[in-house]
């Protein structure tokens, strides 16, 4: 299985833990991931704020280049659910508008670039759960984590507004995987809710109470699983102000899910940067190694 | 009856199957009546109460004229009709031929138990290990794999559902008729091939058909998968779609070619939905979403196993195929995420769900208790337009149904929780568009049920508990939250399973909301000749609607059949010669099926002959094993023959069944089939259980209740049966496009017509209506119609002539016609069918008549025409809804006026997309697919804002030469909004031009609005009181071209069941008259529902007609004296069986 | 009632933001204001005005009192309310419009938002890419908010012990997608 | 409307003041005849009599406590159709409600006919008002309008009122075109007449009277008069309940009719032509008669007795009227009015029918309502 490979901004940053599992993960199943040369910003939710062509162009400059990179169209994997959906949203856009093509290669063409709608734009966790599979996973699965109950948020733009791979108001697909790991299920319904995504830098009190909700559903889990660079900054990094606004503790282990899985099938730690993770609570840590004995 | 030569095949026998079978039954043409469910009635088998009485009375539809062809008991119990065949758990599988010659291919789904042998006795049910959800009750209880589709069909034999069937042969040992016959073996036969990459779907597949015993193969690949296809013969292809290499798909495609027969289903991922549908279209049965699980994959085999391995397949000739396939509820799970929870949260049930619920038939037996824990419920809310209105669930229709049911239902929660139930609708507008809906809603909100405006997007179980919380926006723009002990999804209506099927078959296309696409102006007639559409196949319709339609669909199948020779001959059943036994004194003989040692053990026998015979009229008693069979039903010929009583009685099972085999038992003994009757001996058998069962046979239930029937049975004598001759031609009153519709649909089947217009022209409304919403040309309908009214040769056309009296009754009216001149003449006729139409009511609100600028939507439209108003001029317009109606004393909706609000104003954004179109309503009614335009019009930038009764828009007028300004409240805004308006155009609706001593002068009545007051606006919309008095467009009520065309046909449909007869025929259940004890009281035709009954003057006597009594009893009841007598059940045969009853 | 009280439907008399906002329009003219975005929005809480509340007013084209309000600032492009609107309507897209056109304006009462993606955009403008530490900081600086940056300190120490980012000064960057932006702005002032 | 005059008494001779002012009545041209009790010349009775010679009023006695029949039947054969002719028919308030019945029932027409009601006093049973012997019926009746007027409700020489009338609340002649008022009037100088209907005002009209109206006193009269029945009434339904409240018991009750069917002829509302019980319906066939006997061992004979009351109680009970005839006419002194006053009263009251109240209220059983007993179909 070979898939372009577009990490986005936030996992050469924030989030490189989510880059270094997500490859480290890929490659243990067998994955080929080519890296997009010269990959840039996709314009993340300033652009939108700022300029409509802009919201467009920058996702479009880089499926140019990934076209560049496989002429006859090649899945992109793209980790990123921000990313992922301003790269589609031009895909789907360009898909029935061939006035918006021709308008965004008009820009592109200042980079000599051409976009001609041959990209196939994917979700890490689409990859996942359909590409490799449930079975596919359970089959390398060496370290079950059984005993840990496992929170699977998905948060909103790899869910909506387009319906690829899930149900966007009661999503499940990481149910499977969950349990192809050995872990248990942490059954709640704000899987698919809001965690405020850029509200945390410019409306944080606004923010905060999302993710409080969010945080305070997830108790009796282990581990909150994310899919996303911003889930998982705003449930992971603002746990402390969140315990200070509604005044109880809401510690809580939040992971990337490519470092869940990666567990189960036996990678260590830190192949999966665990280190970098801002919340691993101690009683998830135990849990963890004692899976690990088991084994 | 007489049958005609000809026949017709009607699909779906639901609410409009029935009326289409029967309005063609009833003149005489034979009908195969066919429904893919087990039962017959479709969804209204499961409701019991119908708005606006909240009773049900469907047997209002069973035919009034000759009685005696059918059955006449409870409608949704069963349908008996001499004319009509009944096949369920039928479909069609081919179409071929041509208008007159259409030959059918028919599919009838096994149920593996013999219905000529099952009695119903449920011995089966016990011992069936397997409960599936039961479908009656939609799922809210549960029912074994061996069940009754319909508890109280008639008959009702038991059935086997294939794929909850485990095949344990539990039942086939506990049936003591021998009725069911299983067999597995074929499934051995049955070799299905799994294709699928996955090994562990391989696995699981095989595992879990073979434990169902069918043959399973399995293959990796599409390669493995063709090479094995080549190798041996397959049934049935399971299919993943996504495998490496050759897709299931390109699978399907080759395996196809090379197997034409090989059935394919196809495995999918949530991703590939579209593909598999995709797939379809080339050839695959269904698909399956992955992951699943036995229960759902083995039923799905099992279906396909059972379609094409076990099922009966026959042919039927037909001239006419009318199409009543109905439609679908929808269902909430489909709704994208299902934010209601519908089937997480069991608090959350559909309308159906809670239509059982209040059911005395359902799961909690009509109490209103929750159905999965028992607590009463106190506080419920229906949520409306739950797949409807909702582009996102493809709906951009309204499904025209919901608002209605749901008020129903509140006020029967109501009703049923003596007041303490809190009933709040959630709605976006009440569509209450019918006649007499706007009333029943205000009744329903001053009987205390909340309507809140607003549409709740999604619930929530409250902290806790698994009650349901309801967030919704107020108008004020609070968010509220609420908790209710049940939420109601009012679930709008989809295509039914399979129309688009069963339209391909025929070839014929669906319109963009996936029905059936009809020709345009007539919603019954399709592209094809021969083959119509009926009830809500073709839009979505209520009930009385959807029974127009079915008369109507019926009217067009006549003239078919009629056009292509249908009814050149009828086939006179050979008159039977009966015996006179009117000298003799009463015989009876008594004939009491066993029926094994079932319903009486040989100890019982003496004990039954000594009580029987203690009467002296009883002949004998003789008992025969199983009556029902060939060699039971030839005993008992033989021994009415050699013993020639002259009145026979039968106890058996099922009398209800057996209407027909009496007559051909009559036909055998040439003794009258009214001189015999039968009696159910084991349904009193089997409700005693156990022990008891044998007390009710020893101790004497069962002989008491024959005694009875002899004792009424004796007292039977054969009735002189009157009949009422007809004046085979009809009266048609009122040329608009109603008016030539009917006499045109009553011409064609061969009758006169004469077609009376007090105006110098034909056409109506018609004249200025100019095009319809979904911009139909009227101008080229009405062109064509009077065309073809003016050259049919049965067709006499009076202009400028009106009807200045009448008299008579159904058979033969005498109406004085007098022209403009003042020449007079009087017609005979044997009907009559009042198309009197109606017009825009006048506008006197709004400061009409103060300014050129206010007109009424009609005024707008000459205006436009005649250059008055020049659309590139009008930069603002106001269109002010329900102008004098929807409030008292007009308290009805006149249907049309938003629809053309919206033609207006969206011809005026096509003209001017400038101009500012205001739209101020109060609920707009764009019911059905209309509900399209109201969304065109929004995208055109139509404004469309809602005003409150008691804050109606202000309109002044500052002078002649300035704009008029309107004022209205927005509700979301919470603030008044001006506007300066060139134009303000008024809807005010639909005013009836029927005039009551015009009606009066037939009999019939008209309702508080001046419209026509149906016999019933349910089951006889079309129908006078009077009988032989029919009405149909806007004399009838508001609607519009298309709806009104339809009344015409229903009406004309009625009419030919009269015209149809040289003379009418009584049943022989009909009242008489004993006039030396009358006393001319009155109180008889005061009480007669049916106006059957008249004090002649003349001959100073009550006279009835009998032709139009049908036999209630009303008038027996409150005569004092013994002077009203139901000819059958006189009162010294009903003392006989009370002394029968007491002995 | 005074008329001055009243809301007058104009719809001929739209500031110079007419055509972007006859766009937006267009995008929710099917709406029936039935509010279930409003409904679904999660953060419908913090808002001055409901979401469906400012859809009527842009129906009716009282742009001014949109773009005066706060609303619309709120989302957090979660897509609930697309994903649900009954009619279908692109909701998230048209509030991304709305943002947009109150960029322009840079309207005071937004200036956080505001500053935050012009700043983040810079970023992307000279870098190609993001840097994170970069923007704040520089967004931090403009909102001359002395008491903004401790909310996020904590956070940011964490942040950067574990290397996530990395302390650096604003930079002039290599302007590398500057050629694009240029072209994209000239367009857009085209048309 | 409310036209009121004033009949003039002399020496407090009411009944001389009466027949006066029916000889004006008489006189006017377009009354045809009178309809009035007269006393029968060799017989101390009176009966309806048909006066059309205003010299033969002089035996005219509508205020004699007799009553040997309810006149309403009378009028209804007069009325039934066109007679060429107004008459003027002077009745008792119970026999108004009666033919108030009949109309409805198309029994009777109200069209050339002018009804005079008196306030009534009460009667006697036939066979007490026999006992008045040889004495003047004229002096008795004077005697007795004494006693009914002074408070001792007719009671003369220890003869009291017939038990339908010892309870009847209804007195006053309501529905009547032209009321003569006795409650609460100076009987003793003038008796007050007023008009009820158009009809009556404007026959009133045509008389020579001087005005009047309605005395003050007739309200505190009628009340306290009503007040005093009431409680009789209440008093004999709880006897008449207690004896009758068991199937066995109304058999006893019922034990010694003999089918003669007088009760049926007797009642004003009894409409039938043939009545049912005569026809072949009820003409068992010999073997039944065998059959019951020999179910039960023995059967009285006539049968269906007590199922003919019943049947009478179900057809009439919301058309009784109480006015007492079926009693009177009892050969065997079967109490039948007390029983049906009270059967009737639950049953009227259920359907809030007040037999003779209106023209414009349908008997119950010749209309349809869709609302149930709910405590007596059990179903809601």
């Amino acid at each position: 299985m070979k898939y372009l490979y577009y990490p986005g901004c936030s996992l050469e940053g924030t989030a490189r833990e989510y880059d270094i599992s997500t490859r480290a993960f890929m490659t243990a199943m067998g994955a080929d991931l080519a890296e997009i040369e010269g990959w840039t910003c996709c314009g993340a939710s300033a652009a939108e704020a700022v300029s409509e062509l802009l919201t467009l162009v920058l996702p479009a400059r880089n499926l140019a280049l990934a076209e560049g990179m496989a002429p006859a169209g090649r899945d992109i994997l793209v980790p990123c659910s921000a990313c992922y959906l301003n790269l589609r949203r031009v895909e789907e856009k360009a898909r029935v508008s061939h006035a918006l093509k021709e308008r965004i290669n008009e820009a592109l063409a200042v980079e000599d670039l051409v976009y001609h709608g041959r990209t196939r734009t994917r979700h890490l966790l689409d990859v996942v759960s359909r590409d490799l599979g449930a079975a596919g996973i359970a089959r390398r699965v060496v370290r079950p984590l059984s005993g840990i109950r496992v929170a699977p948020y998905y948060g909103c733009q790899c869910l909506r507004p387009y319906t690829v791979f899930d149900d966007p108001e009661a999503p499940r697909s990481m149910e499977p995987l969950i349990a192809a790991a050995g872990a248990d299920l942490h059954a709640w319904t704000m899987g698919g809710r809001c965690c405020g995504a850029s509200h945390m830098n410019t409306k944080m009190e606004v923010g905060l109470k999302l993710v409080g909700a969010i945080l305070e559903a997830a108790r009796g889990a282990d581990v909150v699983v994310t899919v996303c660079p911003m889930c998982q900054m705003n449930l992971d990094a603002y746990q402390r102000q969140v315990a200070r606004q509604t005044g109880v503790d809401s510690t809580m282990t939040i992971l990337y899910l490519p470092q869940l899985l990666g567990l189960a099938i036996g990678l260590s730690p830190e192949d999966l940067r665990l280190d970098l993770n801002l919340a691993l609570t101690g009683a998830f840590l135990e849990k963890l190694e004692r899976t690990a004995t088991a084994a | 009856m007489k049958k005609k030569i000809g026949k017709a095949l009607v699909v779906g026998a639901g609410i409009a199957g029935i009326r289409s079978a029967l309005d063609l039954a009833e003149i005489g043409y034979g009908v195969v009546l066919i429904d893919k469910a087990e039962h017959i009635g479709g969804v209204l088998s499961q409701l019991d109460y119908q708005f606006p009485t909240n009773h049900c009375g469907m047997c209002r539809m069973l035919p009034l004229v000759e009685r005696d062809a059918g059955s006449q008991f409870c409608l949704r119990k069963g349908l008996f009709h001499e004319n009509i065949e009944i096949l369920l758990g039928t479909r069609v599988t081919a179409v071929a031929g041509e208008p007159g010659r259409f030959t059918v291919s028919l599919r009838t789904r096994p149920t593996w138990v013999d219905p000529q042998r099952c009695t119903g006795c449920g011995a089966c049910v016990p011992v069936c290990p397997v409960e599936v959800p039961d479908a009656f009750n939609a799922g809210l209880g549960r029912r074994k794999a061996i069940y009754l589709p319909v508890p109280h069909q008639v008959p009702n034999a038991y059935r086997i559902d294939p794929a909850a069937c485990t095949r344990c042969g539990a039942c086939v040992d506990a049936c003591p008729c021998g009725a069911i016959a299983l067999s597995t073996a074929e499934r051995k036969d049955f070799r299905i091939l799994v294709v699928d990459d996955e090994p562990i779907v391989r696995q699981s597949l095989e595992s879990w058909l073979e434990d169902e015993g069918f043959a399973v193969d399995t293959a990796a690949s599409a390669p493995e998968a063709l090479e094995a296809l080549e190798k041996s013969e397959y049934q049935l292809m399971l299919s993943d779609i996504k495998m490496a290499g050759m897709d299931g798909v390109e699978l399907l495609r080759q395996a196809k070619t090379a197997c034409p027969d090989l059935a394919v289903v196809l495995m999918t991922a949530y991703a590939t939905v579209e593909t598999a549908v995709e797939a379809m279209k080339i050839g695959a049965l269904d698909y399956l979403v992955k992951p699943f699980d036995p229960e759902t994959l083995v039923p799905m085999v099992m279906r396909v196993h059972e379609e094409l391995l076990a099922a009966k397949d026959r042919q039927v000739e037909v001239g006419a195929i009318v199409l009543a396939g109905g439609t679908d509820y929808f269902d909430p799970r489909q709704q994208a995420g299902n934010p209601y929870g519908y089937g997480r949260l069991p608090a959350v049930v559909t309308s159906l769900e809670f239509e059982r619920i209040v059911s005395g038939s359902g799961p909690t037996t009509g109490r209103l208790v929750r159905p999965h824990d028992g607590r009463p419920i106190r506080k419920i809310a229906w949520l409306q337009c739950v797949g409807s209105r909702d582009i996102q669930c493809g709906a951009d229709f309204c499904s025209s149904i919901c608002c209605m049911y749901a008020v129903k239902e509140a006020m029967l929660a109501r009703e049923k929780g003596a007041g303490e139930v809190e009933a709040a609708i959630f709605y976006m507008d009440m569509r209450c568009f019918g006649k007499p809906f706007q009333r029943y809603r205000d009744r329903a909100e001053a009987e205390g049920v909340r309507f809140e405006r607003g549409r709740i997007h999604s619930l929530a179980p409250a902290p806790g508990t698994a009650d349901p919380t309801l967030r919704f926006v107020a108008l004020d723009g609070t968010v509220r939250e609420e908790t209710f002990d049940l939420v109601v999804l009012a679930v709008g209506q989809r295509p039914a399973r399979g129309a688009a099927e069963l339209a391909q078959m025929v070839d014929l296309p669906l319109n963009p909301w996936g029905f059936l696409a009809t020709s345009p102006l007539s919603a019954v007639r399709t592209e094809r000749p021969g083959i119509v559409a009926g009830g809500s196949f073709a839009g979505l319709r209520d009930i009385g609607e959807s029974v127009i339609f079915a008369s109507a669909a019926a009217n067009e199948a006549s003239r078919v059949l009629h056009g292509t020779g249908g009814s050149l001959a009828a086939i006179e059943e050979a008159a039977t010669e009966f015996r006179d036994v009117s000298r003799q004194p009463p015989e009876v003989l008594v004939a009491v099926c066993t029926c094994g040692d079932r319903i009486l053990s040989q100890n019982d026998r003496r004990q039954w002959i000594d009580r029987l015979e203690r009467d002296p009229v009883v002949q004998e008693t003789i008992f025969i094993d199983r009556v029902c069979t060939a060699e039971g039903w030839q005993a008992l010929a033989d021994a009415i023959t050699a013993r020639r009583p002259n009145r026979v009685l039968i106890g058996a099972c099922h009398p209800y069944v057996f209407t027909r085999r009496l007559r051909e038992l009559g036909r055998a003994t040439r003794l009258h089939p009214a001189l015999m009757d039968v009696v159910d001996l084991l349904g009193p058998r089997m409700a005693a259980s156990g022990e008891n069962a044998e007390a009710v046979s020893s101790s004497g239930d069962l002989p008491r209740r024959l005694a009875m029937a002899v004792a009424r049975l004796q007292g039977t004598c054969l009735p002189q049966v009157e009949a009422t001759p007809v004046s085979r031609q009809a009266l048609v009153v009122g040329g608009g496009i109603a008016g030539m519709t009917a006499a045109l649909a009553i011409a064609d089947c061969g009758y006169p017509v004469d077609l009376v217009e007090a105006g110098d022209r034909l056409g109506g409304n018609l004249r200025w209506i100019g095009h319809t919403l979904d911009g139909h040309d009227l101008n080229a309908l009405l062109a064509e119609a009077i065309a073809r009214v003016g050259k049919h040769p049965k067709i006499t056309v009076h202009a400028n002539t009106r009807v200045r009296g009448a008299f008579g009754e159904v058979g033969h009216f005498y109406s004085t016609l007098e022209a403009a001149d003042g020449a007079a003449q009087t017609l005979e006729h044997g009907v009559v069918v009042l198309a009197t139409g109606g017009g825009e009511a006048a506008a006197s609100a709004y400061g009409f008549g103060s300014h050129p600028a206010i007109v009424t939507q009609k005024g707008f439209q000459e205006a436009l025409a005649e250059g008055r108003f020049d659309p590139a001029a009008l930069n603002t317009v106001v269109m002010i809804q329900c102008v004098g109606s929807r409030e008292e004393p007009r308290n009805f909706c006149s249907r049309v006026c938003c629809p053309t609000t919206l033609k207006q104003a969206l011809a005026l954004k096509r003209d001017n997309p400038e101009a500012t179109v205001v739209v101020l309503y109060r609920d707009l009614m764009t019911y059905g697919f209309a509900e399209t335009w109201f969304t065109r019009a929004r995208r055109a930038g139509v404004i469309f804002v809602a005003y409150r009764l008691d804050d109606k828009p202000k309109v002044e007028v500052a002078g002649p030469d300035r704009p008029v300004t309107v004022t209205v409240t927005d509700a979301v805004l919470g603030r008044p909004l001006t506007v300066a308006a060139d134009a303000v155009v008024l809807a005010t609706g639909i005013a009836p031009g029927l005039p009551a001593d015009l009606a009066a002068a037939y009999g019939a009545t008209l309702d508080q609005d001046g419209f026509l007051a149906e016999a019933e606006s349910k089951w006889r919309p079309v129908d006078s009181l009077r009988e032989g008095v029919f009405a149909c467009g806007l004399a009838l009520g508001p609607r519009n071209v298309e709806e009104s065309v339809a009344t015409a046909g229903a009406a004309a449909q009625r009419a030919l069941r009269i015209l149809e007869r040289e003379r009418l025929p009584a049943a022989h259940l009909t009242a008489v008259v004993r006039h030396s004890l009358c006393a001319r009281c009155g109180r008889c035709i005061e009480a007669c529902p049916y106006e059957a009954r008249r004090l002649d003057e003349e001959l100073d006597r009550v006279l009835v007609n009998p032709a139009m009594c049908q036999g209630c009893g009303a008038c027996e009841a409150v005569c004092p004296n013994g002077a009203a007598v139901l000819n059958g059940l006189s009162m010294p045969q009903v003392f006989g069986m009370l002394d029968q009853a007491l002995a | 009632m005074a008329l001055a009280e009243k809301t007058a439907i104009d719809l001929g008399t739209m500031p110079e933001e007419a055509a972007a906002l006859a766009e937006i329009r267009a995008m929710v003219q099917p709406c029936i204001q039935c509010g279930t975005c409003t409904g679904s929005c999660p953060n419908e809480f913090a808002m001055d005005l409901t979401p469906r509340h400012m859809w009527r007013l842009v129906l009716l084209g009282l742009a001014e009192e949109v773009l005066a309000s706060r609303t619309f600032s709120l989302c957090s492009a979660c897509y609930m309310c697309t994903l649900r609107c009954p009619r279908g309507l692109p909701l998230t897209e048209a509030i991304g419009r709305l943002k947009q056109l109150a960029a322009r304006r840079h309207l005071p009462h937004l200036r956080s938002g505001d500053l935050f993606y012009r700043n983040f955009i810079a970023s992307v403008r000279r870098h190609g890419r993001v840097r994170e530490m970069e923007f704040m900081g520089l967004y931090f600086a403009q909102m001359m908010n002395p008491w903004l940056p401790l909310r996020y300190a904590g956070m940011g120490g964490r942040l950067m012990r574990r290397g996530k980012v990395a302390l650096q000064l604003p930079s002039r960057g290599s302007g590398r997608l500057v050629k694009l932006f240029e072209k994209v702005a000239e367009m857009e002032n085209r048309s | 409307m409310a036209k009121a005059a004033m009949i003039p008494i002399e020496n407090g001779n009411l009944l001389a003041g009466l027949r006066q002012f029916l000889r004006q009545v008489l006189a006017r041209p377009e009354i045809a005849a009178v309809l009035v009790p007269c006393q029968l010349p060799m017989k101390a009775m009176v009966m309806p009599t048909l006066v059309s010679d205003p010299e033969r009023l002089s035996a005219a006695n509508p205020l004699a406590p007799a009553f040997p029949l309810n006149a309403a039947r009378m009028v209804s054969r007069l009325t039934r159709k066109e007679a060429g002719g107004t008459i003027v028919a002077v009745l008792r308030a119970c026999e108004i409600r009666a033919f108030i019945e009949l109309v409805k029932l198309r029994q009777a027409r109200w069209e050339e006919l002018i009804i005079v009601g008196i306030d009534c006093l009460g009667a006697y049973t036939n066979k007490d008002f026999f006992r008045i012997g040889d004495e003047d019926v004229e002096a008795f009746t004077g005697r007795f309008v004494q006693s009914a007027l002074d408070g001792r409700d007719g009671e003369v020489d220890g003869v009291v009122l017939a038990p339908a009338c010892q309870v009847c609340t209804d007195p006053i002649p309501n529905g009547a075109d032209l009321v003569i008022g006795l409650l609460g009037a100076d009987t003793g100088r003038a008796l007050p007449v007023a008009a009820a209907t158009e009809k009556g005002a404007s026959l009133l009209e045509q008389l020579d009277l001087p005005g009047g109206k309605m005395p003050e006193a007739r309200e505190a009269a009628m009340t306290d008069w009503v007040n005093r029945r009431r409680s009789k009434r209440e008093a004999m339904g709880e006897a008449t309940r207690s004896l009758t409240d068991s199937l066995e018991k109304l058999t006893a009750y019922l034990a010694t009719c003999i089918n003669c069917y007088n009760c049926r002829v007797a009642c004003p509302v009894c409409y039938c032509r043939e009545c049912v019980f005569v026809t072949d319906v009820f003409d068992h066939e010999p073997c039944q008669y065998l059959g019951w006997a020999g179910r039960k061992g023995a059967v009285k004979m006539p049968t269906d007795t007590v199922f003919y009351h019943l049947t009478r109680l179900a057809h009439m009970g919301t058309a009784c009227v109480g006015c007492g005839q079926c009693a009177n006419a009892c050969p065997n002194d079967i109490p039948l009015a007390e029983l049906f006053i009270t059967a009737s009263a639950p049953l009227q009251e259920a359907f809030d029918y007040h037999p003779g109240r209106s023209l414009d209220e349908k008997p119950p059983l010749a209309e349809f309502r869709e609302e149930e007993f709910e405590e007596v179909v059990g179903i809601k």
